[in-house]
């Protein structure tokens, strides 16, 4: 780990999402160094905690696919799992960064034969599956997991469970000494492609996410559908298992409202769009699903999308901000609000709702140890004074997937100019 | 020239399977030089001894390997031995995790192995070292069409980047669509008021640039030659014209504006007070930071700005898009009224206002609070009545139909864009009595499939991969800004420095012979054999990228840049004479006919499985990984794209004894999920022509299936197979057993 | 030492007054915890939440204004405490907007003139249960306790005022826990999913819209009942007044039997810390908690 | 003198009540900041009872509808509870700006007839001002006899078990009939009073005559 070769023309991406992979990629396959690190203890980031992507209905796993077999091949590139950036100095062209790596216990030599968590019995709250199932804690984090390597839970350090999974492997794989270290890289650029958290919708208190079962989120939700996922594909709610066959999707949960986030978050109207087509593809015209908004922001060639999904009889519109969400004696979530066009009120009861909560930057870039320019919502803006950091996909701003990808190429470039630059000085 | 088998007893393989035995395929009926076995293969010490082989001297220098252990897609970083021809035999996620425990199926699973070894040391047999294409030549030029916000920030950054850039510019300036704006929506944090275009600054930095060359009142005549080596004529209106090589190409033509004489319900062209976003850009500008003045001269006191003017509709003649700018736009000019006058009346009737983003949304604000009144409503029509206007209107919120009175009209139509020739378009639109003007090609390029890059929907050139979206279906040539969706200047933008991105590395691959995306790095491209050719011109009409030209004899040009390896060339053969180094039509045949197959007695079927490497055989594995039954019959063979599949495989399999094909590829159609865009397409027409065939030999159509299957059907692809068992045990085994 | 505060009793408050209960409580608690409030002198009506349909805003403004004038005049170093929500929402409120907005501060300190007084804006404006949470703390409370409030359900009703918009501690404004969290800190049991805890009692519009106002106060009393209540608490005087006096006329206009005691929270305090029904101010109450009262009587 | 003040209104803005709101309705110049999203109307208490609930109006105002929202009901149907403040995703201090319509539809004579809340409100301010502090008992009865003798006596009778409840828990007492509480410095009280609503009344007509 240790033997990591970085020079000030390496380029080093911090955040294997779809973002940082693609910036990663990019400059790696016109030929430069590049470093990838990524603090989970696997790459892909949240879109492999998506089940589809709008507006094609395909699924993240399969570009996932080609991008781990990209990384695979490609000799430039160097991935760094469980590691975090806890320190940059210098300047542009000649950048020092300093990395912390988590242990995983568990070193190359695992061929996933998943011997050693068939030793393993504690059950641990699943991050992949924004803990609405379990996991063991000598886990493969998903079946698409890169490195392809299984995780010990560091809560099992010490326990006679860890020496069984230890025992259990016959590749010497695991190796439960592993300490926290941090490494010094050189870098001539720095991209931060570090993506964003679900808004922590307990905060929005009038929906009740935080007291209501059958509340979620829209990351949730997509868990649900997920065939890896806690309920095998299935759209049960989480109160009591029964299956949500009427879904009601509130926009704007905690988007565009000065008491949580000011911005518009961009991705939730067509994620809510396409998350009614999970519905009806569950159930066809036995499914219903409402979507309350303020605006429906279906953007560019997505208004096709949304077309579609006006001439889907089993979703409706309704213009308006829920005011707050109550629960009935059966645990059924009932919306209270007023649709206003044209001034209806209503108390609408449904199986489950589905937070369209918006996107907040995962970093604090203001906290950061090097000064760069931050916006007020939290995200880097591009400036001449940031000097060789950069940042690709939602590190600069709210935005879909294909919208991350395109800044995170362009992010790319920023980067192979500085290190052609410095090449060439 | 010596093949190498390692055979790996770890992960219970050698717990679940006889490896003695296995040993003996490999070497007796595999004919390979001989097979060792490692306990823990993948291992440095296993990888180190494998290293030794390929590093040995004379006799024993081993040439090719035959990796014995688990799934291609494991270990793949161990088991990379470069560009030596090596199998993956597949024993691990491809059958002991498939297969239950248990004595009585010890033997079908053992058979299972022992075929996968067999057609593993037959594929390997069948492979060629691949060496890198032969066209290779670098050129650090990337040609940028259009000399917009979009052009201008493509060439100034492949500058940055330390590469040259050449601007072909139709009209006789810079600037585009930006040039003649008066101020743009702010880019930068607290983003509350209009900012300057900076499109003078812009100019200045191009034509200050040495590495840049722009050609003004110019146009592409012609395109043609591949990555690394694009030969280009370019016209010029004023000149003669010039010739140029490049390595890469941006096109980056923009957008032309919706024409509003469509509108007459919104009296445009009645009217000279209702005018479109782009006009009051004029009117703007010549007023400077003072009053905006209608044509008659008057002052505007009163401006009523209609958004979504003949878009999002799908009314005959609108765009049924929505262009994303307008709504911030607007935003914008009402801002140009109230900063110069606050007592103007401003008024923005919309029925989404689609402010996205930290930027969109305070933008937004900043218009309320600068008191820009914005109403949901629909528009009807916009009467004139002498000089002043009346928009007619439906409020949504107050629910009635309304009006109001405005001195001046300023509509939000929509992008159209500059794509050129829509090369997919069906060719009879003449016979339908409809006249078109005829599209003026944009790259006029030299290949057989058309002259411009394809459109996807609406006429943009966008791609229509989420994961890849610069992945046109013209290798090199790469679409920027609105042409290829409708965007704002600042999206625009970024998209250039991301085409440029893709162009400096399609510079760089093609430099060194190497694939672009997504089978990057592979230095592996197809070729074939003159003698036999039909001149049946399948392959290059097929090509999903356009790769291959004809010569004036119809015999097939390959153009080795452009391909991007996915083999659809070689199932559309229906000689077979195409074929890559290391995947051909022999390297498939022969594992296909590698596998024993039992007799009519046995009940024992063999169902042949061909699984598009990308998405089928993943999710066969992930299933396998979740230790998901599968039949012991099948025999899976992944392949670059089912569009590689050749029906000689399909004919070969009936024809040697098997009961069943089943085939699975991507999704196709509309929304298709096939990485080489038309390969699984075409796999499924092919296959529609199977029938004929089977019923020529006899056999029931439903011995061969074709499925399309997504990376995520974990659970339905171990199905699809059980239905192929079924399907055999009701038609019963193949009579074509020998 | 006593900590001590100038003190907003408001009108409701006063001897004979409607809420005089929740003073005389309110006195009994501070002579437990040792906290002395000083009453501004010659405080004035805040204009509660009507106020606006024969005041303007810069009349109303001038009211609190006169108030938080006199407590920087006469306690300088001492915040002002309210009981009463209404008290200390237009107080605090009226602070804020003055601080927020320099032209109404002006003018408002030209009308002050009138009465030789000057509005600074260096006042905090705190509600009686944040001095408890706060400068008291949920421990202290506990310590002080004798007699907890065994086998009490009860819910806590915290209304509006008290909530929103500046909320108690920090807590949210649609699921506060400060009543439940005092509850259980007297030893009673605390009905946390209480629905109707931050329900509109309609307010002052009890008065004139009693029909539309005793709707919501049945919903209100109903829930209570729904969850098992003994008896509901609240912090605030018109939210104790609205939901306890009308449930006659509720029973009559709506065929039900209520009869749901609704308790001051300083009334449950000075009981669990051990002192009699006089000091409570039990007798304030319309309808008796039989089962706080043989607490108290222990 | 109402109407008047309304007549320069009317000149004054030609049909743009949007902006006669902003400067002279109380937190009137947050009504532009409204995107109707219609969070407020969703959660105020008495909701059905509001023929236009608050972003209803705030549309209305955009639209000109000047005379239907200042005689509409609806403002004097708040609460004060305060839900669509703190809601409020713009920030809008939505209950002021009710207060302020309610206000100024009286001010300038245009509010509803006998809107219960209106008189009540009228009265409990005429109480407050007139000795500094509220006198309960007056009120009560005020209120009782607000629609008349008739009436009032008729309401005060259904009233009497409350009222005998109330005086019982010392709650209420008949000493206020006799004067009851109040401010000791009334006469300055009052000249401050005097004093913000000439100011008051010195910004609406300082607007109208402003050009």
């Amino acid at each position: 780990m240790t033997a990591v070769v970085a020079t000030n023309q390496t380029i080093i991406v911090v955040g294997g999402g779809i973002s940082g992979m693609t910036a990663a990629l990019e400059a790696a396959e016109t030929g430069k160094q590049v470093i990838l690190l990524e603090k989970r203890p696997y790459l892909g980031g949240r879109v492999t905690q998506l089940y589809k992507y709008f507006p094609k209905m395909c699924h993240p796993t399969c570009g996932q696919e080609i991008n781990q077999r990209r990384i695979k091949m490609n000799k430039n590139l160097t991935v760094i799992t469980q590691a975090e950036v806890s320190n940059i100095s210098g300047g542009k062209g000649d950048y020092t960064v300093s990395v912390t790596l988590t242990p995983r216990y568990v070193n190359s030599n695992c061929t996933a034969c998943g011997d050693c968590a068939k030793a393993a019995t504690t059950e641990f709250d699943d991050e992949f599956n924004y803990n609405l199932g379990k996991r063991k804690g000598v886990y493969l984090p998903n079946a698409m997991a890169f490195p392809q390597q299984y995780v010990i839970d560091a809560r099992l350090i010490g326990t006679p469970e860890a020496d069984a999974a230890k025992a259990a492997c016959k590749y010497g794989a695991i190796d439960l000494d592993e300490k926290e270290e941090t490494i010094e890289l050189k870098a001539g650029a720095v991209v931060f492609a570090t993506g964003w958290k679900p808004y922590d919708a307990n905060k929005i208190q009038p929906y009740g996410y935080d007291r209501f079962a059958n509340v979620i989120n829209n990351v949730e939700f997509e868990r649900l559908m997920d065939p890896h996922g806690p309920t095998g594909g299935k759209l049960l709610r989480p109160s009591d298992g029964k299956e949500a066959k009427n879904i009601a999707f509130i926009q704007c949960a905690g988007s565009r409202d000065r008491n949580y986030l000011k911005h518009c978050s961009r991705f939730c109207c067509m994620a809510s769009l396409k998350q009614t087509q999970y519905v009806t593809e569950k159930y066809g015209t036995d499914g219903k699903s409402t979507i309350y908004y303020i605006d429906i922001r279906s953007i560019d060639r997505f208004e096709d999308f949304y077309r579609n999904v006006q001439a889907d009889p089993s979703v409706s519109f309704i213009k308006s901000k829920v005011a707050k969400v109550e629960q009935d004696k059966d645990g059924n979530p009932v919306l209270h609000g007023v649709n206003t066009e044209g001034y209806h009120r209503y108390a609408n009861t449904h199986d489950l709702v589905v937070l369209a909560t918006g996107m907040e930057p995962s970093v604090d870039f203001k906290g950061l140890p090097i000064k760069i320019a931050v916006n007020e919502e939290g995200f880097i803006e591009h400036d001449e004074a940031n000097g060789g950091i950069f940042a690709a996909g939602v590190a600069a701003d709210a935005m879909d997937v294909n919208r991350a990808v395109q800044h995170a190429t362009a992010a790319a470039l920023r980067a192979v100019q500085v290190v052609n630059q410095v090449a060439g000085a | 020239m010596k093949i190498g088998g390692y055979l790996c007893t770890g992960c219970g393989i050698g717990d679940r399977l006889d490896t003695k035995s296995l040993e003996t395929v490999a070497v007796r009926e595999g004919r390979i030089g001989f097979c060792k076995t490692h306990d823990f293969l993948c291992s440095q010490a296993g990888v180190d001894m494998i290293n030794a082989d390929l590093a040995a001297e004379g006799d024993d220098k081993v040439t090719k390997l035959v990796i014995m252990a688990c799934s291609r897609r494991a270990k793949t970083e161990a088991f990379n031995f470069g560009a030596v021809p090596t199998a993956r035999v597949n024993l691990r996620e491809g059958v002991i995790w498939i297969r239950p425990e248990g004595s009585e199926h010890e033997e079908t699973t053992q058979e299972m192995a022992a075929d996968y070894i067999r057609m593993g040391c037959a594929e390997v047999k069948a492979m060629h070292q691949a060496d890198a294409s032969g066209e290779q030549g670098k050129n650090n030029h990337i040609m940028i069409v259009g000399g917009g916000v979009t052009g201008m920030t493509a060439a100034l950054e492949a500058s940055k980047a330390g590469y040259y850039a050449s601007i072909i510019e139709k009209s006789d300036r810079l600037g585009g669509v930006m040039g003649q704006l008066h101020k743009r929506h702010p880019l930068r944090s607290p983003y509350q008021h209009p900012q300057d275009t900076g499109v003078a600054a812009m100019i200045a930095a191009v034509e200050a640039d040495d590495k840049i060359t722009v050609y003004l009142n110019s146009k592409v005549a012609s395109t043609s030659g591949a990555p690394g080596r694009f030969n280009v004529t370019i016209a010029s209106s004023v000149g003669a014209g010039t010739q140029a090589e490049f390595g890469a190409i941006v096109q980056a033509t923009g957008f032309t504006p919706y024409d509003a004489n469509n509108l007459p319900e919104f009296s445009y062209g009645k009217s000279a007070n209702v005018v479109t976003q782009l006009e009051l850009e004029a009117m703007a500008q010549a007023a400077g930071d003072g009053a905006i003045k209608r044509a008659d001269g008057k002052e505007v006191k009163n401006v009523v700005f209609v958004q979504c003017a003949g878009q999002r509709s799908e009314k005959e003649g609108h765009l049924s898009w929505c262009s994303g700018h307008c709504c911030s736009t607007s935003v914008k000019q009402a801002m140009y009224f109230k900063d110069s006058n606050p007592e103007i009346e401003t008024t923005i009737l919309f029925d989404d206002l689609r402010t996205p983003g930290a930027g969109g949304e305070n933008f937004y604000r900043s218009a309320q609070d600068k008191m820009v009144t914005f109403r949901k409503g629909k528009v009807s029509t916009v009467e004139a009545a002498g000089s002043d206007l009346k928009v007619n209107f439906k409020d949504l919120i107050l629910n009635e139909d309304t009006h109001m009175e405005a001195d001046l009209v300023v509509l939000a139509t929509g992008m159209m864009p500059n794509a050129g020739v829509n090369i997919d378009a069906p060719k009879d639109d003449a016979a339908n009595g409809e006249v078109k003007v005829p599209v003026e090609s944009i790259l006029n390029l030299q290949y057989r499939q058309g002259p411009d890059v394809p459109q996807l929907v609406n006429g943009f050139a966008d791609s229509h991969f989420i994961c890849f979206p610069y992945e046109t279906r013209r290798t090199g040539i790469y679409t920027a800004g609105p042409v290829r969706r409708p965007m704002d200047g600042g999206q625009a933008q970024t998209d250039a420095m991301g085409a440029v991105m893709k162009a400096i590395q399609a510079i760089e691959n093609s430099a060194i012979g190497r694939a672009a995306h997504p089978r990057s790095g592979d230095l592996s491209f197809p070729s074939f054999r003159k003698e036999g050719c039909t001149q049946c011109k399948r392959c290059t009409v097929e090509c999903p990228f356009g790769a291959i030209n004809e010569d004036e004899k119809g015999y097939p040009q390959y153009n080795e840049a452009r391909c991007r390896r996915c083999g659809t060339c070689m199932g559309a053969c229906p000689v077979q004479v195409i074929s890559f180094k290391n995947y051909s039509i022999e390297t498939v045949g022969a594992q296909l006919k590698a596998v024993e197959v039992p007799d009519e007695y046995s009940e024992k079927p063999r169902i042949l499985v061909l699984a598009c490497e990308n998405d089928a055989y993943p999710a066969l594995d992930m299933a396998a990984m979740k230790r998901n039954e599968s039949s012991a019959f099948i025999r899976v063979i992944p392949v670059r794209c089912l569009g590689s599949t050749n029906t000689i495989w399909i004919k070969d399999a009936l024809g040697s004894g098997y009961d069943g094909v089943v085939m699975m590829g991507c999704k196709k159609g509309v929304d298709y999920q096939c990485h080489f865009v038309k390969g699984s397409e075409m796999a499924h027409v092919r296959m529609a022509k199977i029938g004929d065939t089977l019923s020529t030999m006899n056999l029931e159509s439903e011995r061969v299936a074709v499925h399309e299957v997504a990376i995520t059907d974990i659970d339905r692809a171990p199905k699809l197979l059980d239905e192929m068992v079924e399907v055999i045990n009701r038609v019963g085994m193949s009579p074509f057993k020998f | 030492m006593a900590k001590e505060y100038s003190y907003y009793p408001g009108c409701s408050s006063q001897k004979g007054a409607s809420s005089s209960n929740l003073e005389k409580s309110v006195e009994t608690l501070c002579e437990e915890l040792d906290i002395k409030l000083n009453p501004i002198p010659d405080w004035n009506c805040c204009g509660a939440s009507i106020g606006y349909a024969g005041g303007g805003e810069l009349p109303r403004m001038t009211l609190s204004a006169r108030n938080i004038a006199l407590s920087e005049k006469h306690h300088p170093d001492q915040d002002i405490v309210a009981t009463c929500a209404a008290c200390w929402l237009n107080t605090r409120e009226v602070n804020e907007r003055l601080l927020h907005n320099p032209k109404l501060k002006e003018e408002t300190n030209i009308a002050l003139q009138a009465v030789k007084l000057e509005f600074s804006g260096k006042k905090k404006v705190r509600h009686m249960v944040e001095v408890l949470i706060e400068d008291v703390g949920y421990d202290a409370l506990a310590a002080k306790v004798k007699k907890p409030l065994e086998g009490l359900k009860i819910a806590g009703y915290v209304g509006c005022q008290t909530n929103r918009p500046f909320g108690i501690d920090g807590e949210s404004f649609e699921n506060p826990m400060y009543l439940d969290k005092m509850v259980e800190t007297l030893g009673g049991e605390a009905l946390t999913k209480y629905e109707k805890k931050v329900a509109c009692c309609s307010g002052a519009l009890m008065f004139s819209e009693p029909e539309k106002g005793q709707a919501l106060v049945k919903d209100i009393i109903e829930s209570a009942y729904d969850n098992g209540a003994n008896m509901i608490v609240t912090p605030c005087p018109l939210c104790q007044a609205n939901v306890e006096i009308y449930q006659d006329d509720i029973n009559a206009r709506y065929k039900t039997n209520f009869n749901m005691p609704v308790m001051y929270y300083s009334q449950l305090m000075d009981v669990a810390f051990g002192r009699n029904a006089k000091d409570a101010a039990l007798d304030g109450n319309i309808i008796q908690s039989m089962e706080l009262r043989k607490i108290a009587d222990k | 003198m109402s109407t008047a003040v309304n007549q320069a209104m009317v000149e004054k803005y030609k049909g743009n009540f949007l902006k006669e709101v902003t400067e002279n309705v109380e937190e009137g110049n947050w009504v532009k900041m409204c995107m109707q999203c219609g969070v407020c109307s969703g959660s105020c208490p008495l909701g059905p009872h509001w023929d236009h609930p608050p972003q209803e109006i705030f549309m209305m105002i955009r639209a000109n509808k000047r005379e239907e929202v200042l005689s509409s009901t609806s403002m004097w149907m708040c609460t004060s509870c305060y839900n669509c403040i703190a809601r409020c995703p713009r920030g809008l201090p939505i209950t002021h700006i009710m207060h302020g319509l309610a206000h100024y539809s009286k001010r300038i004579g245009l509010k509803p007839k006998n809107q219960p809340t209106e008189k009540f409100g009228q009265m409990f301010w005429d109480n407050l001002t007139k000795k500094g502090r509220v006198n309960e008992l007056k009120l009560g009865l005020g209120l009782y006899f607000k629609d008349g003798f008739a009436e009032g006596v008729k309401v005060a009778m259904s009233k009497q078990k409350l009222g005998m409840n109330m005086m019982k828990a010392k709650r209420m007492s008949p000493m206020e009939m006799l004067g009851g509480h109040g401010v000791s410095d009334l006469a300055g009280f009052h000249a401050m009073l005097k004093k913000a609503e000439e100011l008051e009344a010195a910004r609406v007509g300082e607007n109208t005559d402003k050009k």
